[in-house]
């Protein structure tokens, strides 16, 4: 049914409370005799004046007009929705690892020090990777950090000319976004539209135009067409030639685990996004947390401070001289890493091999069962995700990825990523992950095939959609021209 | 243990559909030539149980907050959590969805957000606020960028009353962007105003500085603010400590153009520092230049026109805009801010206000009572929130060891990074700690001589 | 929208397997070589083979099928459905209360005896009695055990042979079922149609014809009705000349905290349901706690062990040789009574006086606003609660007070209590308690009276709803004809 | 702190309507003479934190099972809760609804109930199972009422090797309802088959015995079962440790009418021993004589006949029959039933049997490390399923305080309730207890001789 929840800020009255602060059990002074009266809050800031039980059933509601993977199935391409394990959750709220501040003494941390010493172990084995620094909080930040080093590396070789990085067509948004600000230069590389991969002619003619300065390339493997690049090895002789470094966003990693690994590929540095690969929950946008592992040339630049051990136990390491310096306060999004470390010790090294592969095995399965209705951009075997279009829906009947995204919110799932990767038209990008069931995938397909029929016998029931959610479609047009970021007084939300 | 529901017989049956036989043949697009031939090198699988025995034993080597009365602060702050916040923001349909990329089944966390920039803007006095970015330091660093534009270039003011580890936060990003940073030294625990206007020029692009500074110091804004806005530099303030607003002064009020800062104080756990709650509030005319995600308030497109929340103005991101994007983040923070919304919705208006009475009251009778104690002294006159420096008869390793003793957590070493304050010590008390627990730190200092 | 959720017994296949059992570390001997082998199991039990995402998906959805106090507002007469606070909760699973064994040692429970014996001291306090004893698992179960000890007193008395429990007519069908279990045989006492409190010429003539064989008295006051018996101290003063007991059913006790106390009003036993009292939550259905107050002269008969305090610290006492026996294993429902004590640590004297004052305050509002509509079923001040019927809209539109429960239903809220106290017709009983705001029962006012307009414009859509939850109104009748209590194999779910 | 959302002027207001000025007036219907004219005499409101602390203190005065190695079951059971558990149970929508009583907006906890039921009958191999009762023992009350029926007089004999407490219970209840009670004795640690067939006469109502008994002997019953049935009675078995179920034939297979017992060690916390899971099982003959509530599959009456759950047969329950109503209990264990219900679904039946297999294995793997220490040993040789009694040699009391000191709790002193079992301990070893936890109790109880 279609409903509205008012803003926690049109509740309550004044004088409403819920949560009670502590008693003041000292005492007390005139505020004006310890802080200067110019610099005395004038008036109370306006928050929400609400009781225990109004912030719980705003919340809750809320919650309820709210889809996660532990509603349905939640295929968004290269965002590898994998179900959360729970026992994460209740490791990462311990109070041994979630109520310890950052700077207290190595020897009242000796266990969270570990953790991430043994997390950056595990990671730099699955990686193929020297080190691995678990500062960065997410993915892209995670790019910016790894763009960072090759910098200083090509900076310490006295290439710090190297102002061009290249960047596939076919990648994410964050690559050239990160590549800018490291002060590099992004150069798009073409894919080759056989196989996927990058258009090696292309990329050879980039590589003689500017070899001087090539300070990298960016890659994904498999890339976010959900290919492998299978010239990769080539690819990693023609850029080292030049000089260059080779960056692997690992956002697709959940593919290759145990399978292959970024650093015998011929990548120098490479990212993980914990938030996918290691099933750490999502959070409706965050947090994540983009570890950095790199070859062994690169280790002098990585920030710090690194985690080491001795006979004492374990200690943090401040950065030598060659450092880029610190990427964020503290170390790391801890509570995230927390979850990792579980995760991966909960599979040990056969069940990550098995957690790629039925991620491959899902996805192809789904690639297959969906060729009858739905054009997929590229034919050939695909990996943890692949590309299906809505061209056809398009052409024939006026109906777009976006109306079958949105017709599957009407089915219980969350819809596909769509438009992205930009150079395929109408795309949806599938990826089911590997912890869904055949049941779950079977379900999905007899809906995508209902929705191609319903695009054929009825489009508007398609074009009109969703019509079971909370709200109807709406208005981004209106949102972007005329802004509301917040609510003012007065301001009133419609029924 | 395997979250993989499928059985070797599913997967049977799902192979022959494609026609194969064995998963090793879906890995065929790998060539030879980059396959891993052995198996990875990790530790073997196990199960729940074994699992959470490990890790309650590893998380029981850390002493935690419940375990130790600390007077740690630095940047990092502990603040009490209300129940009711991890009761609603752990429900699973917030944890485990994606950004709201589909608004009609994402409406529960787009609200959410709408209410933390609302929030963020009641506290800070500023027009709007962003739906997060990493963390305090990170958040700074957007600001800088902000103010320096798209070029790139320029040059950035900076107190050397900013906490420490965002400075280097920032240099980092400065030497990769190619900015300039210039830091200003303090003067009785506060930026020096002579030095500050020295250094500050009509092409300085931001003046940045905390609030209360790294030191606890309440910066003296009447005197700055003019400076900063001298030339054409945004002035930039950074809050680590968010209970300070329940009683300082709000940057909109004192005329910051961009408040950055930290939040997970605000409702989260402190899981040794991370994830972090960065935010950025700022004046309506940075609006189209804000890093991050940004929620706004739409209607439906059909008839009825109901009330909804979309992510918006999203060109200005890189999914859109790619290199020429304001920022190049994509994940954020969103579930702490959920968790920082729910707070201040629990605390409430007036609870906001007695928090930051709490804290200061409850610090300042620990500095009188420190203060108090021969051999202790204040290393500042300046006026503080809820820390402050104190020097001490002997170095802070020792003093930590004795403190360790009798349960205690003392105060961060500012020597570390500030070469003379060798001797001193950061004290912090929030609300969290009790008379008792004050006055337990007190009786050990007396005990503690030179 | 309409939905099923198959069973998840439907769900799974084969080998499916969530949680996984800890490592087997010692050495293993053959199954019979330990076991007889007519005593090993023949066949594993049939329990579902699912996965964790299946468990958690089934569940959630299940979850969101129902509806809590969380949800919405909750006027379910006589069962004090206040906000549950969620510090309640987390104090219940703190390890020392959650992860402690009924058997081990006392000194390694100290805390744990403690907050009984202290929780035993408020309620003492509270109720106005001598001691209290925290054994019983819920209201009915303490009336059983108040039977007990009024049945120990009487034998203790030479006086085994009184055997009549009076029992007014609109009391709660546990009082009579209880008497039953004790070997009373229950008499009505009718109430007085004006003052809906007891009708005192039946009282009288009632303990004059069985004099010497009453045993008790068992009422609640505020009665069903929501009415205070103002009559009480001369109720008790004739019950007692006769040499009966009074019991107070304690379930609505919310009404008089701190302004009566049944010891005061003369009762002899009383039970709280703490599960309404004091606010823990009724889990949808429980669990509970009944504890019962007894004045000095019914204390040797109470159920052990008893908490007990001396110099070396708090232990458990076996009772005495008059003592009724156990009521159950181990000390009682220790995980509510944490919550319960939480409850009265929060408010203290002056909040438990405020919180009966609101609840009586929110029930007067609440009759005072929907008098225009429906008929109340006793006009007079009420207390905690009151009685509205349906007979006017049954009556004039055939729409009773089922279809209005079930209308209620569409709007977000919960349905009052309906045909209950029997002796009203169409009965609603409604109960907002005082945690609910004035716009929450401005709304719940507004609803009413939209649906009282409905039944004289629209009654088909009162008599067809709900319109808006998952499933429509139900078939009892086939239910209670053709039982079907458990899933077997090949049963399936119509969606 | 207050969870009274409404403020002194909304009171007032509301007051204004009534036509009222205080909340005073409101007290009018309560006599003077029975009116409290003083404040409770109850320590005064703690605000939220404060009151954390006062608990936080209070709970770490129990060690708990992360503290100390524990081999204490005798009815009360330590299994591992998986996470998904506890994450599920505990959603709102459950924990803070009521009674199902309208079930188009109950669905959810009725359909999880329906299952409870299901999977009770799957374990025990019975026909139906009713929705919870209190806790074990008064489960076992409730089976023996049944079977004694509305005259609630006549007799039922029950086996010594049923655990003490729950036979405490029943004399209490016998005493008032008006039956009587017959105890038959245990010999090497089970029921004396001939002391039973004595006992057992054509008029007796009801048999009862529990398996494994107080002891973990696994109880012979082939000899009890056609004693049992030998006249009218009704053959109840009581089931304390769950687990067992696993491994041990069912109560269905081998004769019984009822299975009773306890399900708390299925998913749901310890705390000292309650809220507890009662539960009863029985065959499809005794329907309409059950206690407590039933929930049951119908569909809706409209059109569509979608399948739905309702409270059903409720003609039984004390609020439509009261004082002839099979029971009188009303409020039960529904979330208990929730927690054992996903608990069940999590381990699976794979994981129930190798539940049962480890329980078994470990407890004889410590039986044999314990009777192969000199002084100690097994004082039967019944076979057993996860407990086993030992005669140490010194008493339970002092054996307890060495293994105190070592961090262990031992067993249950079943001396408390058997005379002539003094030297006695009755130790639990369940899959929760590692190779290295018995080991250490091992290497304890080696130092420790007479
Ligand atoms: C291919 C790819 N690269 C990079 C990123 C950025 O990662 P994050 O969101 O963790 O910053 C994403 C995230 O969606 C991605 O899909
Ligand atoms: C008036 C009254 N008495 C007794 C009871 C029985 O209490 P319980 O459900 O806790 O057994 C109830 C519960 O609904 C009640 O309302």
């Amino acid at each position: 049914m279609r409903s509205v929840e008012s803003l926690i800020f049109e509740k309550g009255a004044p004088g409403r409370r819920a949560a009670t602060m502590t008693a003041m059990d000292v005492p007390t002074e005139a505020l004006e005799s310890m802080v200067p009266t110019s610099m005395l809050r004038k008036e109370d800031a306006p928050l929400p004046e609400v009781s225990e039980i109004e912030i719980v059933r705003h919340y809750t509601h809320l919650s309820q007009r709210n889809f996660g993977v532990d509603t349905g199935f939640y295929p968004l391409g290269s965002c590898t929705m994998k179900y959360n394990p729970k026992i994460n959750e209740d490791m990462a709220v311990l109070p041994g690892f979630a109520r310890i501040h950052p700077l207290q003494p190595e020897s009242t941390a000796q266990g969270a020090i570990q953790l991430i010493y043994e997390l950056e172990q595990y990671l730099s084995e699955i990686a193929g990777m020297a080190r691995v620094t678990l500062q960065p909080s997410a993915g892209a930040h995670g790019e910016l950090t790894g763009l960072m080093l090759i910098k200083a590396y090509h900076e310490s070789n006295g290439q710090g000319h190297r102002n061009i990085v290249l960047i596939p067509d076919n990648a994410h948004g964050t690559n050239p976004a990160s590549a800018t600000l490291a002060d590099y230069r992004s150069v798009e590389v073409k894919s080759d539209p056989q196989t996927g991969g990058i258009d090696m002619d292309h990329l050879k003619a980039l590589l003689d135009a500017n070899a001087a300065n090539i300070a990298a390339i960016m890659m994904t493997n498999p890339n976010t067409l959900g290919l492998f690049d299978s010239k990769i090895a080539e690819i990693a002789t023609l850029v080292h030639e030049t000089g260059g470094q080779l960056y692997y966003d690992g956002a697709n990693a959940n593919a290759v685990l145990g399978i292959t690994r970024p650093g015998d590929m011929g990548f120098d540095v490479v990212h993980f996004n914990l938030h996918k690969t290691c099933s750490t929950p999502h959070g409706g946008g965050g947090p994540g947390a983009g570890p950095i592992g790199v070859k062994e040339h690169l280790v002098p630049f990585l920030p710090g401070p690194m985690p080491a051990k001795n006979e004492q136990g374990y200690y943090w390491e401040d950065p030598g001289a060659q450092s880029i310096g610190k990427m964020r306060a503290n170390k790391g999004n801890f509570g995230v890493l927390v979850r990792a470390y579980t995760y991966l010790r909960t599979y040990g090294p056969d069940g990550l091999l098995h957690v790629s592969q039925s991620a491959i095995l899902n996805a192809n399965y789904l690639k297959h069962e969906l060729e009858s209705d739905y054009e997929i951009a590229y034919p050939q075997m695909c990996q943890h995700e692949f590309v299906a279009t809505a061209e056809r829906q398009k052409e024939e009947h006026d109906v777009t990825a976006l109306d079958i995204a949105k017709r599957l919110l009407d089915f219980g799932m969350y819809a596909p990523t769509v438009y992205f990767p930009l150079i395929v038209h109408e795309a949806m990008m599938i990826e089911p992950t590997e912890t869904e069931t055949r049941e779950t995938l079977d379900y999905f397909v007899s809906v995508m095939r209902q929705i191609a029929e319903e695009a054929r016998t009825n489009p508007e029931i398609v074009k009109t959609a969703p019509h079971t959610t909370p709200v109807g479609r709406l208005d981004q047009a209106l949102a972007a021209r005329k802004p509301n970021l917040r609510w003012t007084a007065g301001q009133e939300t419609t029924h | 243990m395997s979250y993989i529901p499928n059985t070797p017989q599913d997967q049977q049956a799902m192979l022959a559909t494609l026609g194969l036989s064995s998963l090793e043949e879906l890995l065929s697009p790998v060539p030879e030539n980059v396959r891993l031939r052995r198996p990875l090198d990790l530790p073997p699988a196990l199960a729940e149980p074994d699992l959470k025995r490990l890790l309650g034993n590893m998380a029981a080597k850390n002493k935690n907050l419940d375990d130790m009365i600390s007077f740690l602060g630095a940047g990092t702050y502990d603040h009490a959590v209300p129940s009711v916040v991890p009761h609603l923001q752990r429900r699973s349909e917030f944890v485990t969805s994606y950004t709201p990329y589909q608004p009609e089944v994402s409406q529960g966390m787009l609200q959410a957000i709408y209410e933390f920039q609302t929030m963020v803007c009641q506290i800070t006095g500023l027009d709007i606020a962003n739906a997060s970015l990493y963390d305090g330091a990170t958040a700074l660093i957007e600001a800088v960028l902000l103010a320096i534009g798209p070029g790139g270039r320029g040059e950035v003011v900076i107190s050397s009353g900013v906490d420490p580890q965002y400075r280097r936060v920032l240099h980092t990003y400065a030497h990769a962007r190619g900015f300039n940073v210039k830091e200003v030294p303090t003067r009785d625990g506060v930026t020096s105003v002579e030095d500050l206007d020295a250094a500050v020029s009509a092409t300085t692009a931001a003046v940045v500085i905390q609030q209360p500074n790294f030191f606890g110091c309440i910066e003296d804004i009447g005197a700055i603010e003019p400076i900063a806005h001298k030339g054409k530099a945004v002035f930039v303030t950074t809050i680590t400590e968010p209970a300070s607003l329940g009683v300082l002064a709000a940057p909109g009020d004192y005329g910051a153009d961009i408040a950055v800062g930290e939040l997970m104080s605000f409702g989260n756990t402190m899981s040794y520092g991370g994830p972090a709650l960065g935010f950025m509030s700022a004046r309506s005319k940075y609006m189209r230049l804000m890093p991050g995600r940004l929620v706004g308030q739409t209607v439906e497109e059909g008839g009825d026109k109901r009330t909804g929340y979309v992510l918006t103005l999203q060109t200005r991101e890189q999914h859109i805009r790619r290199e020429r994007a304001t920022s190049n983040i994509c994940t954020n923070q969103s579930l702490l801010a959920v968790g920082a919304t729910i707070y201040m919705a629990a605390i409430g208006k007036q609870g906001f206000r007695e928090l930051g009475e709490l804290c200061l009251q409850k610090a300042h009778y620990a500095y009188r009572q420190i203060t108090a104690i021969p051999g202790y002294s204040a290393r500042f006159s300046s006026p503080f929130f809820d820390e402050f420096v104190i020097t001490a008869p002997v170095s802070p390793q020792k003093l930590q060891r004795h403190l360790e003793q009798a349960g205690i957590i003392g105060g961060y070493s500012p020597g570390i990074s500030y070469p003379d304050m060798e001797n001193d010590m950061l004290f912090c008390v929030t609300e969290t700690r009790t008379k008792e627990d004050i006055d337990t730190l007190v009786s050990v200092l007396k005990e503690v001589q030179a």
